[in-house]
């Protein structure tokens, strides 16, 4: 106890002296300070030297914050983002870490993403400039969009098509789920057009519509193209909602069925040869360069994972892409895209009309795959359990287990999870498809 | 002249949810072609899923070290 | 079945009637969506959109091939390039995950690289330019011959130059085995001067021979250096003939060699002091240093890794060489290798004269070295069987092990699997020397 | 035998022919060679062609310097440089191995330093150009300091802060041990300006005097931020130190402390809460955002790695961090580091300057971690042992576990690891707050 | 005017060490808040270590070994 | 004028078949020095593979179980 205090009062004595002895000299020096860079090194008294250190203290240019600060990209801050803006976005990054690591939202990217908008906040540091850490990441992978075509391989390659094709029309579930995103793209028109909020491009709505596709990484590769600026409020969106499919479909999937279409219970799926599910990716990605190139980055990089799995013959590769190469690019992507939650990025209001739009596209999405299922399910000979539209927004696997807890609820023992995955891996397939009709239709 | 940016977005509905339903169907179509094909020509049991081949090593492993305990077992008794 | 037939007839209708109405403005705007990247987007009818949708599918753009298109680099391709040449590649494409799958020719290399060559070739999409996936992998280490390097040093640090140590003078028949390389060299100059077929420049030769070292990464390398053009040819050609080792050399080896020759037994190899395993790398790396600098980013990378992996005290290293790293390299050297696969860089000429000398190349040097063998079995003390010099063209350890099942089917029982690594592991090193000789050459 | 003379005969009677015959063509050709790049090959006879391969071997290149020969980067180089300076390298280089592998000296980053060096010193091949395999490498991760960044990111994976929060006040411990580094600045600074040796500017002083942090990838950070003309002495220097910890610290800790006060048992530490290890990383980059926005990219990297690893829900991630992740980017960082090792670089005058203020640092360091013990003993309730503070130092977790055999040493069953971790721990904070006050000066 | 390094590196030592100083102070300082908060307000014991898991799942691997195997033994006896 | 290629690949070859063979002659004769030179002065025996500790360890576990399991068996008896 004597010990600190001892200490403490030395500490601050020192302080006190050295740098109120010349905190007139700051606010006259604070400009030069931003352009002293190249110039070699000059004698300072050691008021000088503290004053100097005080001004690039984080608290000093919080407090303090200066006309003509600029951030890594050379644009002006306002004093709102230099100051509050932060404290605002400090707060918002440790909600993200509370729900990534108690709440067990896909943590495995909102921790680095929340990771990356703590470090992108911090004062003075620029690391979202092209020489800061964040910044080198940013253009290394997602200025070029490389990193979510990784991370889609490496999906590919997890990605089991076994259930589809043992039922291959539900791939119309997967279909009908795409909705959301067209949904939420009027919604995002609308939002625009008839309220003073937000002043989005098509391009814009294009970008935010698909955080209705329940992909992250399609998200992050299509904002990344269309709409750079929003994608730190995109990519937070898509992998919250992602989280939350637990909760925003159930009432949804009840409210639109009947408690006997809920217990339909669904035929065993026949048994599928190695050989269909090594010629599928092929399929994909042919039907892919014929019909809509524009996918042809996202599909290519998927079934490529798919293929090597499924080739049996380069375990080594389909390992690697599994593991260790999306895990490194994982770290990288979100720490990149977490650049985008600055301050001067994040705190718009268009990240609130992101965030309504994304949660309204998740649940249309939802409710077009469950109607869908009940129409199929009227015109087909199998029954089909309408619950199963439901896992057709992707999510993976999130959704398909979603349905068949539900399904499980109504009546005990009826599994539905592998017919679930079917419209699941086909709703990967589907948003893949409309955010290749976006990109075409803006090229 | 302003976009109108609600109607520009049903148009791109109608085109998008088109061609992904279109898109989607030639894959069951081609799905359900495939799969009569290779019931057809293919339908000898060479299934064997190279993929897990480490895991039954594991396995293997873990059967070894039994059985060699086991023999020490009956030798010590 | 209902529903099918409901769904078609109603997906067909929309298309019909929206597409054709607009059909007569397609040719008119095709130059003009080249153009359209920067404007903003401008307000359309569905019809429009419906004839520019169809205007960008991969179909349109194999069935109606434009004058002006450009490939990935801003350089028109002809007519033929973009509709039948793009076909015929896809077959070629095919065959080769067939060869990489049915028949397990190299497929850690050839499958991504096929995969490469697919996605190289699907229209609109332009995935080789230096935006694209593969543009971007391609100049991220192949453009620089750094991803070659790095998986030399992870087959470095795979290699165990222990055989070659025990038996010294076996390095020779590595050597012999070199005039792969050289007689395919003047195989494609007499090809360029005295048909009308090529005309391959004396840098284009150069890297074509290579072939004949039977070195994935060397050909690669020295491709990359001195003929990228044809980098995908050289790249295909060459692990394709590593993977007919088994079938190219046996009957070669058995023409040049009596029987009595084949049946020779060679005395146990001394064993090797670790020291020696761990000084050896070394040595390569400075007489290469002294002697072929040219030859110093090959020699250089395959001795670090095996000078990792011979130390003993970098083990994480040398297992990362082994396993991640060279994993990660692989992926993205196929895929890049495979950018060269579009079909207006490998539907010429040339990619024939490559194969046909290729071949060549693989029976030269198989040649050289048996005879080498023969004419070091007549001068040396002990005993050498002159079947191990068909090791020395390398393509470790495929080459040794058809030395091996040869020897055993004359005289079964008889092992020459340890003594034929010794000139297989020479091999690589003669390739590399004869690879520097020709970059000293033309530096 | 025969074989052997019969085939060096042949080999040198051939090269003597060729070579002689054009002996008096080589010189005048010497600058040549140098512009030929770009243009066509040209016929040459057999003995133009032996000729300017011999001009091309590194014996030559060394037997023969020539003025205007430069290096990777176009600076020209000194006839000692090319010839003489490379043998001197070439010798320092072997001593790394030696030390690396027989001694044991931190081997995970000296041997590809060293191995980086071996290559950076081949005459000719200019590996450490940008278009070489060293030039990339540095470009890639060095120049830019990222790599740094990322070997911190995964020490942070590996570090446990558990017993510095089971113990708080021993941080102060390792505050006291960063007199290595100021102390060391001023010596650097009393060594330029009292001494004709070296001719230090401020900059370099606060680079080198960084090695007394005794943290490598702090001192590689600033280093390449500041001076990066003396990475190469500065890292090998760090790393050397680093691995003679046991050797330097011992005879320091007993000359500083009396037998009494190395016999003081310290109370065990209590239990810490998982969630004290979770939000201790974001105390520490919340700190460093307030207080010292230099130090952000360092402590941001180590905070998020640590931040990864205590969260428990991002093992994937974290697991990578530490491993393959960690492990590329050291074989990465070890070789562009190396690239610094060439002559022209490493043999000045400064680099001798900087081994000795290195030494002088460690101990200094040393000194005042343990009177700062001493002092901490005194005003503190609980004993400290003094010898803790020499672990104050960093040099994770090396030397904490010399703290701990010194303590054993004189009373037997005194276990100080785990209080020697708390300090130690605390010493690369320390460096990391003490480099960002240097950066924040020179900024 | 020549600038003295050495009367320079000793105001940067003052600095420097009284920062280095200041920040570990007030970090043992937030440690010390920290650990009474976290003691007061979180002694459940949920200080399930998560980070073990593939460990403790090696050990399960080999307890559920020696049951195997013992339950061999006790079956062959 | 025009170059004659295959005369001047005649010449590379025998450049490069050179080039080859005596940096492949001069590798032998540095190996036959070595083993000379490693095999007069250090005969000792430490041939310890390093390389292989973590396969050992492996075994060891194996052992360690093995033994494990013995003593327990030994003991229910
Ligand atoms: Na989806
Ligand atoms: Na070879
Ligand atoms: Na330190």
């Amino acid at each position: 106890m004597k010990m600190k205090s001892f200490l403490l009062a030395a500490i601050f004595i020192f302080f006190a002296n050295t740098a109120m002895l010349s905190a007139s000299s700051v606010h006259e020096s604070a400009t030069d300070a931003q352009q002293q860079q190249a110039k070699p090194y000059e004698p300072k008294s050691i008021a000088q030297l503290s004053a100097t250190f005080l001004e690039r203290t984080g608290i000093y240019a919080m407090l303090f914050p200066q006309e003509g600060v600029t951030n890594g990209h050379g644009e002006e801050m306002t004093l709102f983002e230099q100051s509050t803006g932060r404290v605002i976005m400090f707060a918002i990054i440790f909600l993200l870490f509370y729900l990534a690591i108690a709440k067990g939202f896909e943590p495995l990217l909102l921790l680095p993403i929340a990771f990356g908008g703590l470090l992108a906040n911090i004062p003075i540091a620029n690391m979202t400039s092209d020489h800061g850490m964040l910044g080198i990441i940013y253009n290394m992978g997602i200025a070029n969009e490389f990193f979510p075509l990784l991370i889609f391989m490496g999906v590919g390659a997890m990605t089991d098509f076994g259930p589809l094709l043992s039922n291959p029309k539900t791939a119309l579930l997967g279909g009908a789920a795409q909705f959301g995103i067209f949904g939420s793209l009027i919604g995002a028109a609308a939002l625009s057009q008839y309220t003073g909020i937000v002043d989005f491009s098509l391009q814009q709505a294009g970008a935010i519509s698909i955080i209705g596709g329940a992909d992250g990484p399609t998200s992050i590769f299509i904002a990344s193209k269309l709409a750079p600026e929003l994608l730190g409020a995109i990519a937070v969106a898509a992998y919250s909602y992602m989280a939350l499919v637990p909760v925003i479909q159930p009432p949804i999937m009840r409210a639109l069925t009947s408690k006997e279409e809920r217990c339909i219970v669904m035929p065993k799926t026949r048994e599928v040869k190695r050989l269909e599910k090594l010629i599928f990716p092929l399929i994909v990605v042919m039907m892919i360069a014929l019909v809509l190139p524009d996918a042809a980055p996202l599909m290519g990089a998927f079934a490529l994972g798919n293929f090597a799995k499924e080739s049996g013959v380069v375990d080594r590769l389909s390992n690697e892409m599994q593991n260790s190469l999306i895990n490194i690019v994982t770290i990288f992507l979100g720490l990149g895209v977490g650049s985008k939650l600055a301050s001067d990025s994040f705190l718009v209001a268009e990240t609130l009309g992101i965030m309504v739009i994304g949660l309204l596209a998740f649940a249309a999405g939802t409710a077009a795959g469950v109607i869908m299922g009940k129409i199929m399910n009227k015109f087909s000979k199998e029954p089909i359990n309408p619950l199963i539209g439901a896992a057709g927004v992707s999510a993976v696997p999130m959704a398909a287990r979603v349905v068949s807890k539900v399904g499980a609820e109504e009546k005990p023992g009826n599994i539905l999870l592998m017919h679930a995955m079917g419209p699941n891996v086909a709703g990967v397939i589907g948003s893949a498809v409309a955010a290749g009709v976006l990109l075409s239709i803006f090229n | 002249m302003e976009t109108n940016l609600v109607l520009e977005s049903l148009k791109f509905m109608v085109l998008g949810m088109g061609v992904v339903f279109l898109f989607l169907y030639l894959l069951v179509l081609l799905m359900q072609l495939q799969a009569f094909i290779v019931g057809k020509f293919f339908s000898n049991n060479n299934d064997s899923n190279t993929i897990d081949t480490k895991k039954s090593n594991d396995l293997d492993e873990k059967r070894r070290i039994a059985a060699i305990i086991g023999a020490v077992m009956q030798h010590k008794k």
